[in-house]
């Protein structure tokens, strides 16, 4: 690899994922040999109302360029309705970081079954692709947290 | 004494910023605190007050201590250097003067906090007379001359030009270097407008509804007898306990320690606190003082009691006037003191 | 690379279609009115593609006898489309011969008796959509 | 104000209330503070004037814990937070006497200053009895008038309205104060493209001290210890280290209160730096409004929150960039 | 301080081939609170545990990070590896780099960054866990079963063998289902009703087993071992108590005209009426949208027939609300509809017809009295056409993408009986493969073709066009002798691709079981728990997991039986224990945890709190631990953060989100 290619944009992008489908989505991505970029890394958590915007928010305060929570599709909640809630609260949580000049392209919500390994692993090109695309995060970074 | 046309002051801060930092007061987004001249700041001289004191110059709402780098088990500590540049803080008044005699009673009697020992080194004052006082003014009841602050240098504006009058050695080492756009000033005309305007000053503070506030009875010696008041009971119900009062006060001097955790290491730095928060002096027992009650007497007690106890009878409160303009709930410092007066006759 | 290989993925880029995803279950030849006419039949198109014999899929017959009555598209339950391959190979052919990318409006002036009218009619099928 | 006065007098006296949260003169024209009344000659101090615009539902946490019922008077905007105090069980209706009082819209000193006018002596025109349009203010440094509109807070022209949603009884006359658009301003901001967006709250939010005014003064920010002043989220900060930790605050503060916040305007009315702190809630309720179905808290008791309940058929977090 | 063990798997190669694992290990020791880690081969195995089991022993290890493939696959092995070791389970994570990372990624040097992360993540997270010990709930000791086809019959009576009470909910008036409708089974040539109308009857009558039909789920609550379940038994409008079952009602009902839904449609039913004969119970309901006398108000002629005075138009819907232990849900599959497959013109000629169809016509009790004959005309067919997979394995949204696994071997078993029974009649089948994994499934097929002479041709049929002289025009292709084939048939049979019941869905919703992109209900584990969903309690049978036929079905059935009474034998469960806790000095009584809790596992209390000295009664939440199930929805709703997940605490995720920011 040339030295060019090392100094090229490695995005910190963290993902939520439900433990009941999208958890299990990612591990079909991985045992269907299904490859996204290693820029992904993910959280298990038990739904995707579990998420708190302030995890959000203190992962891009810590210098992740980008947030996707992943959960079961709605009306498929294993907890049967933490998705509808986690979907206003996500909805709403983008609209306001949208409202304060952070790209509307640097969070996003999919739902993700156990079944849909290569759903998985499309989002996640797909997702990767849009922050290459925005580049770093700087609005909301706590420039404290870089080294 | 010199003079500069209101119409050059750019002129003259732009060879000011030239080699040193300029703090002055800068209007942002509507409001005028004091901030770093830049070409495109909005300079406002003319608002009376700052809504922040500018005591921040000196004793920033927050700084660093030092920074801990973890490297695998390793930590290294990187020390935060002390202030080095010189820079000028244009505008003080004369009540913010004396808020930083305050703070150096505090900071700079031993042990110096080398930090902030190290701003006011480096940091000439240029202050200004209060044009237009205010009726939440009442600097006056604090032996504070609104007229004449103080200063390594004293300014006046009046009409189009502002009067310069150097006082220290500092100040009158900042005008040589400004020698090329200050006019002297040595005429008669110059000493009459001068004294004209202060005397105009001195008028207005005298009506103000304030300045005859009574400070009797406040002392390092009444401790227990307003400890122990019935008056804070019915005082501090209105209070919210947010910190307004204390973080735009020139004087209040309050810090908190923190560490911040950046991933790699951690960051230790103090920001200002207040007495008025519920976590305040927090310890591992718990809070010494557990009732809003006790957190708002404190500030008061500090202010005109504990303070002039330990300071030869010098009040930590310099009739500035910013927490009667800004407590949202209507208390100041003006109350407290008149509800005493009350409750004594 | 070849150029057989070449021209294979610039079929398979023209006409956007996966020929692995065929499963061979031959509706496209089932499906086709010209059927009997051609030598190398639609459900073969998709191994000559995979097999990157494309030089063979040029000279063939069938690629100028497809109607591009687009019956095979509608029908292949695989998405796999075996129409648009061939449609694709003609257009190589016509790529080959200078005569690359034209835009419908174009079409009635270059009227040449030398092109094929299959090709004419596939045209005006595939821009009416 | 006799009226409320002799009112209170009265309740006061027949042992109804065993208090009254009211107002107290202040030792300048404009600053009349909350206070509490127990015996008739306290109210030699009370005043109820253009400058009252506190909204002291939020006193009635503590009032409730007080023995016996306390008298509270209350704008009809305040009684929208007093109602969903109620329904989140923070004040006690069994310990609240509620006099509705009529609103003329409120005064805010900060417009007045704004307009240029200082060293204040005297205000007249701010009685709730005048008929006035215009404040006289007579200063150190000559009179000055003021139209009443000119002076008001930002909330009373974009008013919700002057019905009382909860109330004993009623005194007093309202008078329609609202004139203009309570989501314009919130629209010219989404209007704006992302770096104009991000350059305004980051100089409005470059101002913010960190004083706890906005927070404390929320009748929705009622929490007993606030998320940033605990070490649960490792939240706790005191200070503005760092533009991040304002946005951090303001936004979680924001989302904290949604669905739940009143729109009463307190937050940007105590701000000493002035910051429009009532865009980010609006922001929110306008986006309630569009994406759920009009919502207005505390307007009853019984209906759901918006972020406490849901539709199967909700907008997917997609909307937000579509609709850019 | 936590003392952390790091154990990196190997999997052989499967993670060893992508990320340097002597990396992670030597990486591990640089963080915080890790003082030890080793890697190995394979962690799973009891070497690989025992090397762990001696690690936490002799360092003494508060807490442990295993680096390895999905915590859902091998989590609750570690925790037991850690549980004989004296450490509390819960102080075990998981840092998944295999499905993760290993599996994904090509390049080492990425692999093992990534694999360095997620270890970071984990050790950070278990840096902040704390011991959990799980609490225990009742189980209730009877079961439900969804649906009462084969399946739904096979679960119940090995249930109630067991020494169970089982409930039977069927949506339609009697139980049997699809197999009812069949007329032989393969490979044996078995008449299906002689085989199954025995295991309805033995059902019926089990003391175990209580069987209610025309009634549906309708609302289901509570979680494994505790389920309330509401079912609405639908107003049948005859009373079962009364009814002998004469049929006499059904004879005289003037209202004929309504499609029959056991036969297809093929033919007409009156409006009160009982699916097919050997319906159990063998008791009529009234179709009211068909009565005449619920349309009309007059008529009542059923009413004046019926001796046993067993019709009552006033009966109402009924709901019915029990417990359960465990639920086994046997919903079973339709045909799809077959609109968007014009081209075989089914909507165009009655003589198109699906495979489920031609059963009924083969069936003795079908619309034809078990004749073959054309629908049109009603001429007996001399040519006949069978099409494979129509639907199945479709890429384009038309269809299915899966192989419905049946038709092969149906068509086969069609091909064969019509030859044998008419052996003038030709019969083709176009194939595009002809698939027949089972035991003497092969054999079956080859006698079709070897025996009966079907003549199988490979090829799908590109379209089906009815003539004018009401016969069928075929147009194929012989892949293999590379020929266009066109076909004159009397009568085109389609192998339709079958689909999970529709109202599958409904009813996974309310069960909160997954469900695929197909409707298939997900298993826990495709292939080690192949019956069970997910959502613990919940059981699968039948084709509501995926196609199935009978023999699979049946043997699917026992084993989601084995596995509700496998729970159904304890006394008691141990919940899990994260779950959700109040603080009690932050919380402000505010009420909206419970507003989101969809257990209503939260209640709140008046309690005295000493908050730091201050002492009053304040409204406080209280979580039921049996109740709550973990999801954390409360925990996000709580302005101040009182309420917390334990094993998912919002300082265990922020320390996640830290360490894989850093």
């Amino acid at each position: 690899m040339s030295i060019e290619a090392k100094e090229e944009f490695r995005p910190k992008i963290v993902a939520f994922c439900c433990n009941w489908c999208s958890y299990a989505g990612a591990d079909l991505a991985g045992s269907s040999r299904l490859s996204y970029s290693a820029d992904i890394k993910i959280i298990r958590v038990p739904c995707s109302c579990r998420v708190n915007p302030m995890f959000i928010l203190r992962a891009f305060e810590r210098g992740a360029d980008g947030v996707i929570i992943c959960g079961c599709h709605p009306g498929d909640c294993h907890y049967t309705s933490g998705n509808y809630y986690a979907r206003r609260r996500m909805t709403l949580l983008f609209s306001m970081l949208d409202y304060i000049g952070v790209e509307s392209g640097r969070t996003r919500v999919e739902w993700v079954s156990a079944a849909e390994g290569v759903k998985f692993s499309q989002t996640m090109h797909e997702f990767v692709e849009k922050i290459q695309s925005l580049g770093k995060n700087v609005r909301l970074e706590d420039l404290r947290c870089r080294k | 004494m010199y003079k500069i046309a209101r119409e050059n002051l750019t002129a003259l801060f732009q060879k000011i910023a030239a080699d040193q930092e300029l703090y002055l007061p800068v209007r942002t987004a509507d409001q005028v605190n004091f901030g770093v001249w830049t070409e495109d700041a909005d300079v406002d001289l003319d608002t009376l007050k700052s809504v922040k004191s500018p005591k921040d110059v000196f004793f920033p709402q927050s700084e660093t201590l030092y920074t801990c780098i973890r490297d695998g088990k390793k930590l290294k500590v990187e020390p935060e250097a002390l202030k080095e540049q010189d820079f000028v803080v244009f505008g003080m008044k004369a009540c913010d003067l004396k808020g930083v005699e305050v703070l150096d009673r505090v900071f700079l009697s031993d042990p110096v906090d080398s930090f902030y020992a190290a701003r006011r080194d480096h940091g000439t004052i240029v202050s200004m007379a209060c044009h237009e006082p205010e009726e939440t003014c009442f600097c006056k009841v604090f032996g504070v001359d609104a007229a004449d602050p103080q200063a390594d240098v004293a300014t006046w504006m009046i009409g189009d030009d502002l009067y310069w009058k150097p006082e220290t050695e500092k100040g009158q080492k900042l005008t040589e270097n400004l020698a090329d756009l200050l006019e002297k000033a040595e005429d008669a005309g110059s000493e009459a407008a001068v004294g004209e305007e202060q005397e105009k000053i001195r008028t207005i503070i005298e009506k103000l509804p304030y300045s005859n506030l009574s400070l009797e009875g406040w002392n390092g010696d009444v401790l227990m007898e307003k400890f122990e008041s019935p008056v804070w009971e019915k005082l501090y119900k209105p209070c919210l306990a947010c910190g307004t009062c204390t973080f735009v006060c020139p004087t209040c001097q309050c810090y908190d320690i923190k560490d911040y955790d950046t991933g790699h290491g951690v960051q230790r730095y103090r920001c200002w606190d207040s007495c008025m928060y519920s976590d305040f002096t927090m310890m591992a027992h718990g809070n010494n003082r557990t009732s809003q009650k006790e957190r708002f007497r404190q500030r008061f007690m500090h202010k005109l009691v504990y303070f002039p106890a330990n300071n030869d009878g010098m009040y930590s409160c310099v009739g500035c006037g910013r927490c009667v303009e800004k407590c949202p709930a209507a208390l100041n410092i003006v109350k407290v003191v008149k509800a005493f007066q009350e409750e004594e006759v | 690379m070849t150029n057989q290989k070449k021209q294979a993925e610039l079929i398979q880029e023209i006409s956007g279609v996966n020929p692995l995803k065929c499963m061979k279950c031959g509706k496209c030849s089932a499906s086709c009115p010209s059927y009997n006419e051609m030598d190398i039949k639609p459900h073969q198109f998709v191994s000559y593609v995979i097999n990157e014999d494309i030089e063979s899929l040029v000279k063939s017959k069938s690629l100028w006898k497809c109607l591009s009555c687009f019956a095979c598209v509608q029908r292949c339950p695989r998405d796999v489309k075996p129409g648009k391959l061939i449609d694709a190979a003609r257009q190589i052919v016509e790529r080959q011969k200078g005569g690359d990318y034209l835009t419908a409006d174009e079409i009635p002036e270059l009227l040449d008796p030398e092109i094929p009218q299959q090709l004419l009619v596939s045209a005006f099928r595939r821009y009416r959509r | 104000m006799q009226e409320i006065v002799n009112r209170a007098k009265e309740l006061l006296a027949d042992g109804t209330v065993k208090r009254v949260l009211g107002w107290k003169a202040g030792d300048l024209p404009y600053n009349p503070e909350p206070a509490y009344f127990e015996k008739e000659e306290d109210f030699e101090d009370f005043v109820y004037n253009g400058f009252c615009g506190a909204n002291l539902s939020k006193y009635m946490i503590e009032a409730s814990k007080l023995e016996g019922k306390t008298l509270v008077f209350l704008k009809p905007c305040d009684t929208y937070s007093f109602q969903q105090l109620l329904k989140e069980h923070r004040v006690d209706r069994d310990k609240a006497y509620i006099i509705g009082v009529g609103c003329k819209g409120k005064l805010d000193i900060e417009k007045i200053r704004g307009l240029g006018i200082k060293g204040i002596e005297s205000i007249e025109g701010a009685e709730i009895e005048d008929e006035a349009e215009t404040l006289k203010i007579q200063t150190f440094y000559g009179e000055k008038t003021c139209a009443y509109k000119d002076a008001m807070l930002e909330r009373c022209h974009v008013c919700k309205g002057k019905d009382h949603m909860i109330y004993d009884e009623q005194i007093g006359e309202s008078k329609e104060t609202k004139d203009a658009d309570r989501f314009a301003e919130v629209e010219k901001i989404e209007a704006m493209s992302p770096e104009e967006k991000f350059a305004f709250f980051q100089k409005e939010l470059s101002k913010c001290i960190r004083c706890n005014a906005c927070r404390n003064v929320c009748p929705a920010c009622s929490c007993r210890k606030c998320v940033f002043d605990s070490n649960k989220f490792d939240s706790s900060q005191k200070a503005n280290v760092d533009s991040f930790e304002e946005k951090m605050f303001h936004i979680i503060r924001a989302f904290h209160v949604a669905g739940r916040c009143t729109d009463c305007g307190e937050c940007s009315r105590v701000c000493p730096q002035g910051i429009p702190l009532h865009l980010f809630n609006r922001k929110f309720i306008k986006d309630i409004n569009e994406l759920y179905g009009e919502y207005q808290a505390g307007a009853d008791l019984e209906e759901r929150g918006p972020l406490t309940s849901y539709q199967f058929d909700d907008a997917e977090p997609g909307i937000v960039a579509e609709r850019r | 301080m936590q003392r952390i063990g790091v154990f990196v798997c190997h999997c052989g190669t499967n993670i060893a081939a992508t990320v340097d694992v002597k990396k992670v290990v030597e990486m591990a020791l640089h963080e915080p609170g890790v003082v030890h880690a080793e890697d190995y081969q394979y962690m799973c195995s009891e070497a690989g545990q025992e090397k762990i089991r001696a690690a936490i022993q002799e360092k003494n290890l508060s807490g442990i990070v295993v680096c390895s493939c999905s915590p859902r696959m091998h989590e609750t092995t570690f925790r037991g590896a850690a549980e004989r070791a004296g450490l509390n389970p819960y102080m075990v994570e998981i840092a998944n780099i295999r499905e993760h990372c290993s599996w994904i990624h090509k390049d080492m040097e990425e692999a093992t960054e990534k694999a360095v992360i997620l270890m970071r993540a984990a050790v950070a997270k278990v840096n902040l866990n704390t011991p959990l010990k799980p609490g225990e709930s009742r189980v209730t000791k009877r079961a439900l079963v969804i649906g009462g086809g084969i399946a739904g019959i096979q679960t119940a009576l090995d249930i109630a063998d067991a020494g169970y009470p089982v409930d039977i909910v069927e949506k339609t008036p009697s139980i049997g289902g699809r197999m009812s409708q069949l007329d032989k089974t393969f490979p044996t040539l078995d008449c299906s009703a002689c085989i199954l109308t025995p295991k309805m009857v033995e059902a019926n009558a089990h003391p175990n087993i209580n069987i209610y039909t025309y009634s549906e789920v309708e609302k289901v609550s509570g979680f494994v071992g505790d389920f309330t379940v509401d079912i609405r038994k639908k107003a049948r409008s005859v009373d079962m108590s009364k009814c002998t079952g004469c049929g006499v009602c059904q004879e005289k009902c003037p209202s004929k005209k309504t499609p029959s839904e056991f036969n297809r449609g093929l033919n007409n039913r009156s409006a009160i009426y009982t699916p097919f004969a050997q319906a159990i119970p063998n008791v009529p309901v009234i179709d009211r949208e068909a009565c005449i006398k619920f349309k009309t108000g007059k008529c009542g002629i059923c009413s004046k027939v019926c001796q046993a005075g067993a019709i009552d138009y006033e009966q109402e819907d009924e709901i019915i609300t029990e417990k359960y232990g465990a639920i086994v849900v046997a919903t079973g599959f339709d045909m799809i509809k077959l609109d968007a497959y014009d081209e075989y013109a089914y909507s165009q000629s009655k003589d198109v017809i699906t495979s489920l169809e031609l059963e009924r016509i083969m069936n003795a009790a079908g619309p034809t009295g078990g004749h073959l004959e054309r629908l049109s005309d009603g001429k007996a067919p001399k040519e006949i056409v069978f099409i494979q997979c129509v639907g199945s394995r479709c890429a384009d949204n038309r269809g299915k993408s899966y192989c419905s696994k049946i038709c092969c071997m149906y068509t086969a078993k069609h091909a064969m009986l019509i030859r044998d029974k008419y052996p003038d009649v030709n019969v083709t089948v176009f194939y595009i493969d002809v698939r027949t994994p089972g035991k003497n499934f092969d054999e079956f097929y080859r006698r079709a073709v070897e025996e009966y002479g079907v003549n199988y041709i490979k090829g799908q049929v590109g379209k089906v066009i009815p003539k004018p002289d009401g016969k069928l025009l075929v147009q194929g292709a012989d892949l293999l002798d590379n020929k266009q084939i066109l076909k004159e048939a009397d009568m085109v049979v389609l192998a339709a691709a079958i689909e999970p019941n529709p109202d599958v869905r409904k009813i996974a919703t309310m069960l909160t079981a997954s469900i695929d992109t197909n409707n298939f209900l997900t298993e826990a584990h495709a292939k080690l728990r192949p019956v069970e969903s997910p959502t613990a309690g919940v059981f699968l049978s039948g084709v509501c997991q995926g196609p199935k036929d009978i023999p699979e079905t049946v043997s699917q059935a026992g084993a989601a039986a084995v596995k509700a009474i496998g729970l159904l034998a304890k006394d008691k469960l141990l919940t899990n224990p994260c779950t959700a806790h109040s603080d009690e000095l932050l919380c402000n009584g505010c009420s909206q945890c419970a507003n989101v809790c969809p257990y209503g596992a939260i209640t709140y209390e008046e309690k005295e709190v000493n908050d730091h000295g201050i002492r009053e009664v304040r409204r406080i939440a209280v979580v039921n631990d049996a109740l709550c199930q973990g999801c954390g929805a409360c925990t996000v709703t709580c302005p101040s953060g009182a309420m917390d997940l334990q094993g998912f605490s919002n300082r265990q995720i922020l320390a996640e989100v830290d360490a894989i920011c850093r």
